[in-house]
């Protein structure tokens, strides 16, 4: 199946890009996706710690399986508002 | 009325969506860009789905928690310079302590979970001759 | 900036009167007349230079007690309806919490000690024929 | 020596009167002016245990001395502000 990651901030300059695609199997949950896709972007490795994931514009447990089509974005600490 | 906006925030605009004839209360809080140490302008960078339904839902609750009658949140997107209106949250209640109360909760929430990053936009060289 | 007025209170004015660089924060609030029961106006008696002194000596107090950069008050005198806006506090700070503490200590303040006093305005009695 | 007295709400309404003149003796204290004025103006009387009185837009004690043209203000508790 197909799954567009959305990246934002300082996720999109480490990877130098906004929006990649990215196949896997059905039946894939959120945690297997993060795996094997920061094992191909290792320099996003370590801010798993603090990395927020959204799946389809809400926030997903690693637990969430994943469905053809899907958007899930990896969110930064957010920083919105007032300085 | 919940808007991420490119253009300067309209103050009277968001202030108008949230009257009401049975408030006694309208609390506006606006975060202004600050000049700090080479701080010129500020980038800000949003998920725009995701930011509008967290807002939205954001907005439900703080009705709900705090029975106001109406909020409204406005964001900016992109470069917003020294002095520029970033965020505009505006709150109508009968009694003016749950719009304070509300106002300043739902601005703590907004710098929690929604997806908005800031940035300083880097200055460009200059290059002599 | 200190003003009672008997026109319509310009909310964009309160609110560049206390515009700065240096903020982060601006808080507003706004007093509006509520449709209560019966209530269609209020009318706000002042006696304005004793009002115009305390005010003024108000909005020095609240910037040494919360290191606020700047605050305005304007309040209407005569007759304000449904909707109305009838006291008018802005309040810019480096950080929104003072400015939100700053912004409310005030109203608590203005209703407090300010020689204002509103009343319903008596209706007019109607006479059949 | 010749006082300014100024009424506000409910205190106006009472006196039918925004503004009175007052003659008092030079030394007058503003307790010894409040005692004669409720005198001569018993309908006020009830009121003085929630009268605020200003000398020349300060809030004054009954201990303070007045002088001529001084203006005295009889302030009803205040209700300013919103609803």
């Amino acid at each position: 199946m197909r799954l567009r990651v959305m990246l934002f901030a300082t996720y999109r300059e480490i990877a130098d890009a906004k929006e990649l695609a990215w196949t896997a199997e059905p039946g894939t949950t959120l945690g297997q996706f993060l795996d094997a896709f920061l094992a191909a972007h290792p320099r996003l490795a370590p801010h798993r710690g603090s990395m927020l994931v959204a799946v389809n514009l809400a926030v997903a447990d690693p637990t969430a399986v994943l469905h053809e089509g899907d958007e899930v974005a990896l969110l930064p600490p957010v920083s919105g508002g007032c300085p | 009325m919940i808007e991420m906006t490119r253009r300067r925030i309209d103050v009277d605009a968001v202030l108008d969506s949230v009257r009401r004839d049975e408030a006694g209360a309208v609390v506006l809080f606006l975060g202004t860009v600050r000049a700090d140490a080479d701080v010129a302008a500020l980038d800000y960078e949003v998920y725009v789905p995701m930011a509008k339904k967290v807002l939205a839902d954001l907005a439900e609750r703080a009705k709900a928690k705090f029975g106001v009658l109406d909020l409204s949140i406005a964001h900016r997107i992109g470069r917003v310079p020294v002095g520029g209106d970033s965020v505009a949250v505006a709150c109508a209640a009968a009694h003016r302590r749950e719009a304070f109360e509300a106002c300043a909760w739902v601005m703590d929430e907004v710098k929690r979970i929604v997806p908005i990053w800031k940035s300083v936009p880097p200055r460009r060289v200059r290059r002599s001759r």
